[in-house]
């Protein structure tokens, strides 16, 4: 299945792009996705540390992994600083 | 459907209104938007850019914005404030791109028959945006730049 | 000496103005009063007038103030306020005469380094003008007349 | 001595102008002056129970009587409304 993750701020700096597609195998979760984007850009891996995920415009509790669905856009969220 | 960044809805006497936008916010554009004749009070607040950080001088900044997640947190903050409290109308805009200083960063307003609700609902929501929407400020300084954080 | 009805006192980066008025109250105008470089909030609380009372419909309502001792009140009140909070620059002006619906009878603005002084400080400046300005207000109906009395 | 009475909102309305002038013996106080008022306009006995007393922009405290002083400006305060 083939999700859109998109990054912001710090994360979209050092990921070098402000989204990319990715085709994931049948039962990945948020989890599993972030030790995908740890090995594909090693340079993420001290940023997503700080950061949490969002799934379609819903934030994932820190420490849970939510299941991935066709299509889903997958956020990687930096500490806001929004105001 | 509104135009992409702003939302407004529910009936005229009851309404909420969320923007994140690159144009310069006018605070009496908002007080305007939730001004409402069985209203007594309307109370406000105004983010604005500071021109120092821990005595450095701020050059610039710029607010980066997930637009589309961040109008439904906004969304979702006016349903709260007018949950929680008895406000009428409620107005919330975020500035996005780079902000000079002095100028704003976000204006939130409401309005209530009685002064109380307008003036806590305001000071609950920019506490809870500062915590919930996805948005990100970068500073400037004459030696490098930071993207902040904002404190729990 | 400020024009009676007006006074505006203390350096320019840390002052305080007060004003009771016939004119229209543009909040507008109070906010640029208090705008500073360093502050990064700007909090306000605006008084409107509403078009019923317990039901009745308000024909029309009228403002009366002792205003030299409005004016003093309202210094004291500014500088309480800057005394309890770390609040930068404060104005409080208050309208007299007649005040259409809708219209601001009250503005109340604060500017500070951090959200929370200028909020609660605007929260607790309104409670307090109620409670010690000397400014009373007398509402018109179909069937009378009535002066109004602030709740304690 | 000489003071200066001011009255608003509804103590104006029962007294029927803005200010009067009034000459009180030596040792007047607030206390005393409120007497006088009460005799000369028998109508404001009943708002001044619920009015105070200011005396040169400042409150006298309620059950509390100031001396007066030559000049005074004493104001009679109803329930304010203001805000």
């Amino acid at each position: 299945m083939r999700v859109r993750v998109l990054y912001f701020a710090r994360s979209r700096e050092v990921a070098g792009a402000p989204e990319e597609a990715l085709d994931l195998p049948p039962g990945a979760t948020t989890s599993s996705l972030l030790d995908d984007l740890r090995s594909r850009h090693p340079g993420l891996a001290g940023v997503l540390t700080s950061c949490v995920v969002a799934v379609n415009h819903e934030y994932v509790a820190a420490g849970e992994a939510a299941e991935l669905r066709e299509g889903d856009e997958v956020a990687i969220i930096p500490p806001l600083s929004g105001g | 459907r509104a135009p992409p960044g702003r939302a407004l809805e529910g009936p005229s006497d009851a309404y909420w209104f969320v923007e994140v936008t690159p144009d310069a916010l006018e605070a009496a554009r908002y007080s305007d938007l939730v001004a409402d004749p069985g209203a007594g009070a309307i109370a406000s607040f105004v983010g604005t850019t500071r021109d120092t950080f821990q005595g450095k001088r701020v050059l610039r900044l710029e607010y980066e914005a997930y637009v589309p997640m961040a109008l439904a947190k906004l969304k979702e903050l006016c349903l709260q404030m007018r949950r929680r409290w008895a406000v009428s109308r409620v107005a919330v805009a975020h500035r996005i791109g780079p902000v000079e200083v002095c100028e704003a960063s976000v204006v939130i307003v409401a309005s209530s028959a009685h002064r109380r609700a307008a003036l806590e609902a305001v000071h609950w929501a920019i506490d809870e945006l500062k915590a919930t929407v996805p948005i990100w400020k970068k500073e400037f300084f004459t030696d490098g730049s930071v993207w902040k954080e904002n404190e729990e």
